[in-house]
């Protein structure tokens, strides 16, 4: 779909759309600045910060615990990674072990998480192309991890189980047996989602060749994540830096040629299905022993880690999540930056809309499953 | 003079009072059909089974205050819900519900119809263009060569109807599927005409996967996005007063009227006419929004073409055979 | 039916005219039928508007109560659930989305973030409104970080018989 | 050899880097280089050339212990196994000094750099749209300035709680 040149010279055939900050589709509250030539989008210009709630000053005048409620706050969809991740770097910079059990548990929520942020996605992308249903049945899944995380955290959207040192509740007894039973709903549906999606030739008519991107441009834009792995570039923080227990598993990275939103699509159906395998491995090999480890700091006030930055990554629904952590020996971070993915993804719109129907730039934005308060952190 | 006056007065006395009950009915029953697809319960608390909750909507809308945007074109904005309201209603008045019917007997029925239907998106038009809204001015637009692209298949699928009906008279047609054309339905001869029709009348009253006009995720409300109260109310009205005619109108042409066994003629007739509406409601929470210019080529590169092909196709068989 | 009248002159109108005309009557009749067909307007800002989106799905099911009926256009909207963070650069948009609806409309905080800023208020914050009330009328507060599902379930039905009770959100702006 | 070592070789040998103007301890990254801002495009452009992406940009204020402003660029590659293959290029920037955009050379760069800009006050020279991302239109201070505690009582609440009772004039009642 490429713009012919007579399309973006005379300025007088188009006028601006603004697809505002309260609109069915933009998923939260993100203005889209379309100009449009009759229904063909010339140029897009995101216009975000309509939630931007200053994550990024609070984490300088709280310590590192108190900071915790805000962490999965940002990315409320992927809120468990994003608290673990938190922890986790707190963690590697004032060196805290941590307890094999709460290694191989974190891994199991953090997947759980990620299968129920993906299934939310597909619904609310079906939306986006005008078919309800799947909405409500893959929302019914998502209800059935949602409670089995809710056993073990104790919240059903904004977790905060993660402490320094492991976590806060143990998972109980009749854990792996629930897991267990999610996992065999979960692997039933996808045949249904291939038959009923995948192969549904409306899906396929308003997704194949539809926004375009290549690795150049994914470059261009520092897109990470589903989005990135659509254009055929298996870059996974997962398995590019390894954290926590993730070496221990043996789990393939999806990747499509591609690169339009139909790719998008199956990479992250196909991603689920990694998560189901990965928890499965950890569920079988999980550990005895305690969750916390003993004489840890956990919540006390007096977690003082050294002096330094620390650049810490992590793989969300979404992409590559760094937190960027400068202390400077005191009882509150003295800088924390969050590096989001849908940051750039969102900014790669620049890129992918112009050429496209107003039909196709909603589908587009749907694919890149964008959450806007972690962009506007 | 005198009984023409007063039939006059008592059909559309008869045909408001039946449809305006009837929308109500359609309402709950789309609400219904999509909560028994989406597995779950629907409106339950108002009335037995939810069955007043169009009625609490109904109300509530008439009580809502009606708002007039500043910039919107005044005139043609209430004209608008006023418009997409008359053509249903006259379309209603000539499905023939039985053999007796005075109003249905035009010899040219089919052509009335026809040309009436075509009239809503002339309204729909107004209603997009007199809000002021972009989104409204886009739905207008699409809703517009959506209806031009959608009525060739619909009116050629009814053409090889009468080609083989011999007549353009409704009752006419009717009977020809019951005692002169060896009793089968059309449905049976002309299969391709029907698949043609529905998918034609699918796309006439704006209904999923053809919904591009008010497309919800697109374009917000889409013509009737500045619309508030009853004025939304009527748009609301007419869509379902229009699906439920043209799938009379399709049950006359395709599937024998108002003839069948045991039951009187417009049981049978009502009977047909909401099996259709009851499919169309089915795919409407199926199928995806198709694009707008797939839309556009779905209609004029197959759709057509097939309903060219199958008439001549009908024509050469009824020449052989005569 | 577009005339509102400001509610002292109702309740004089009605002991007027009580022996002729039951205007209660109609209104009570008018009040049922707004509380059973409540229409919210799509709109969810943060965490709280996954879980609204929870109640209208299959497990939580709004539309029992007739409430789903998710309107994008504030034309056709008559309850506006502010579902998540209020920051200072929606609160207008926030506020002619609330011109934009027809009256009687009514309005649900729902979460810590709408009622008083929630998790984000702290001395010195510059990037969210506290509250919604700083700006426009809201009708039933909703406690909790998200609040559940069943929470905001109870918040529209508590909703509903504030409507039967035929508090007018309409005409006056006085705090129902 | 792995392509970061190489990139970060490949600046010292061009004469971009310069000495560590304050001892910070940077964990997490494979290559960590100082450049001065004037050095700064032809670093990037180097590692645009070497395929690498712009990953984050992070600006630290230590105006009140050395009056200067620290930006750590972080670069990484896709397609380099573990360990991690990030190089960190830390721009010492005094106060008052402007850095040069990145934007010819990064597109995420127009983002990070506006959103810099609002938060801290750093001036972008060449920058082509210089104005608020995150923050409403307007906003006339830098909140992430250690200097700044509280907003100045805007008139942004009080114009809108003002405006509670008058009706909306862009709707007539009909």
């Amino acid at each position: 779909m490429s713009l012919s040149a007579p399309d973006l010279e005379d300025p007088q055939d188009t006028y601006t759309l603004n697809m505002g900050p309260q609109h069915p589709s933009t998923h939260g509250v993100l203005r889209l600045k379309l100009t449009l030539r009759g229904e063909r989008v010339i140029a897009v210009e995101p216009v975000i910060g309509y939630s931007h709630r200053a994550h990024e000053k609070m984490a300088e005048t709280r310590t590192y615990a108190q900071f915790l409620p805000n962490t999965s706050r940002q990315d409320y969809l992927s809120g468990l990674i994003y608290n673990l991740a938190w922890v986790e770097a707190v963690e590697k910079l004032a060196s805290i072990p941590v307890p094999e059990r709460a290694l191989v548990a974190r891994v199991i929520l953090a997947e759980f998480n990620r299968i129920s942020s993906h299934l939310l996605w597909v619904g609310a992308f079906l939306a986006d192309l005008g078919a309800v249903t799947p909405f409500l049945y893959t929302f019914d899944d998502r209800e059935a991890i949602v409670g089995l995380l809710e056993t073990v955290t104790g919240s059903r959207l904004t977790y905060c189980t993660g402490r320094f040192g492991g976590l806060s509740k143990d998972l109980d007894a009749d854990f792996p047996r629930r897991a267990r039973e999610v996992l065999v709903r979960l692997r039933a549906r996808w045949p249904e989602l291939e038959g009923l999606i995948e192969d549904n030739v409306i899906f396929r008519q308003r997704t194949m060749g539809v926004g375009v991107m290549t690795e150049e441009q994914c470059r261009h834009w520092g897109v990470t994540g589903p989005v990135l792995r659509a254009s055929g570039v298996p870059y996974d923080v997962r398995k590019m830096e390894p954290y926590g227990a993730y070496p221990r598993y043996a789990f393939t990275i999806p990747t499509r040629p591609e690169g339009d939103v139909f790719a998008r699509y199956m990479v992250r159906i196909a991603e689920m299905e990694q998560s189901c395998r990965i928890i499965e491995q950890a569920l079988d090999g999980l550990p005895e022993g305690p969750i916390l480890q003993e004489g840890s700091i956990g919540v006390k006030k007096r977690l003082k880690p050294p002096a330094g930055t620390l650049y810490y990554a992590v793989e969300s629904a979404r992409g590559a999540y760094g937190i960027v952590l400068t202390s400077e020996g005191g009882t509150e971070p003295y800088r924390a930056k969050f590096r989001t993915p849908s940051y750039a993804n969102l900014a790669a719109l620049q890129d992918m809309m112009p050429g496209s129907m107003v039909a196709d730039a909603v589908a587009i934005l749907g694919s890149l499953d964008v959450v806007m308060p972690e962009i506007d952190r | 003079m005198i009984d023409f006056v007063t039939t006059l007065a008592i059909g559309t006395a008869v045909i408001m009072g039946y449809l305006s009950v009837n929308v109500l009915f359609l309402v709950w029953l789309e609400r219904k059909v999509s909560a028994y697809i989406q597995r779950r319960l629907g409106p339950m608390e108002v009335g037995p089974q939810g069955t007043l909750q169009t009625v609490a909507d109904m109300l509530k809308l008439l009580g809502k205050q009606l708002l007039t945007p500043i910039a919107a074109d005044k005139a043609v904005y209430w004209l608008a819900p006023v418009m997409v309201f008359i053509p249903t209603l006259c379309l209603a008045s000539l499905i023939p519900l039985s053999g007796a019917e005075a109003f249905a007997d035009q010899p040219y029925g089919l052509v009335v119809i026809i040309a009436l239907s075509g009239l809503t998106v002339i309204a729909i038009f107004m209603a997009g263009w007199a809000s002021n809204n972009k989104y409204a001015v886009l739905g207008g637009m699409r809703s517009v060569a959506q209806v031009i692209a959608y009525e060739v298949p619909v009116l050629l699928a009814a053409l090889s109807v009468v080609l083989i009906a011999g007549t353009m008279n409704l009752r006419g047609i009717a009977d020809a599927q019951a005692h002169g054309g060896g009793g089968l339905p059309f449905l049976l001869l002309q299969p391709v005409a029907a698949v043609l029709y529905f998918i034609g009348i699918t796309a006439e009253t704006n209904r999923a996967p053809f919904d591009i006009p008010e497309a919800e995720s697109e374009l917000v409300g889409g013509f009737h996005t500045e619309y508030s109260g009853m004025r939304f109310a009527l748009f609301f009205f007419a869509e379902y007063t229009n699906m439920l005619v043209l799938g009379a109108l399709g049950a006359t042409l395709f599937l024998g009227g108002w003839h069948g066994p045991w039951l009187p003629g417009p049981v049978w007739l009502l009977l047909k006419a909401y099996a259709l509406v009851a499919v169309m409601m089915w795919m409407r929470w199926t199928f995806p929004r198709l694009r707008f210019d797939q839309l556009m080529s779905f209609a004029w590169k197959l759709l057509i073409p097939v309903a060219l092909v199958n008439l001549v196709v009908t024509a050469l068989v009824l020449a052989v055979w005569r | 039916m577009g005339v509102t009248l400001p509610d002292r002159q109702l309740d004089e109108l009605a002991e007027e005219a009580s022996p002729f005309v039951r205007l209660a009557m109609v209104e009570d009749v008018l009040n049922l039928a707004r509380a059973n067909s409540l229409w919210p307007l799509t709109f969810g800002l943060a965490c709280c508007a996954i879980e609204m989106m929870a109640v209208g799905m299959a497990k939580y099911d709004l539309d029992r109560f007739g409430a789903a009926v998710f309107r994008p256009s504030p034309r056709q909207a008559d309850l506006m659930i502010l579902a998540g963070t209020i920051s200072r650069k929606m609160a207008p948009v926030i506020k002619t989305l609330w011109d934009q609806m027809p009256e009687p409309k009514w309005s649900i905080a729902m979460g810590g973030c709408t009622i008083s800023g929630g998790p984000f208020k702290y001395p010195g914050e510059y990037a969210i409104s506290e509250g919604a009330e700083k700006f426009m009328r809201v009708d039933v507060h909703i406690p909790g970080c998200p609040p559940r599902p069943e929470a905001l379930i109870a918040g529209i039905l508590r909703l509903e018989e504030k409507i039967k009770q035929g508090r007018r959100g309409g005409a006056g702006e006085q705090n129902g | 050899m792995s392509r970061t070592a190489e990139l970060a070789g490949e600046l010292d040998r061009a004469g971009l880097t310069a000495a560590a103007p304050i001892e910070q301890q940077l964990v997490g990254v494979a290559e960590s280089r100082w450049v001065p801002p004037e050095h700064l495009v032809p670093a990037a452009a180097a590692a645009r050339r070497a395929g690498f992406f712009f990953e984050s940009m992070t600006c630290t204020d230590r105006l009140a212990a050395h009056g200067a402003l620290e930006l750590l660029y972080t670069f990484n590659r896709y397609d380099e196994p573990p360990p991690p293959a990030r190089l960190a290029v830390r721009v010492w920037v005094p106060h008052g000094m402007s850095v040069p955009t990145l934007t010819r050379v990064y597109g995420i760069a127009e983002w990070n750099e506006r959103e810099a800009w609002e938060f801290y006050g750093i001036r972008f020279a060449g920058h082509p749209n210089l104005t608020w991302l995150l923050l409403p239109e307007g906003t006339e201070f830098h909140p992430l300035l250690k200097s700044f505690t509280a907003p100045p009582p805007s008139a942004f609440d009080d114009s809108l709680s003002a405006a509670r009772g008058a009706p909306n004039p862009a709707v007539s009642e009909s």
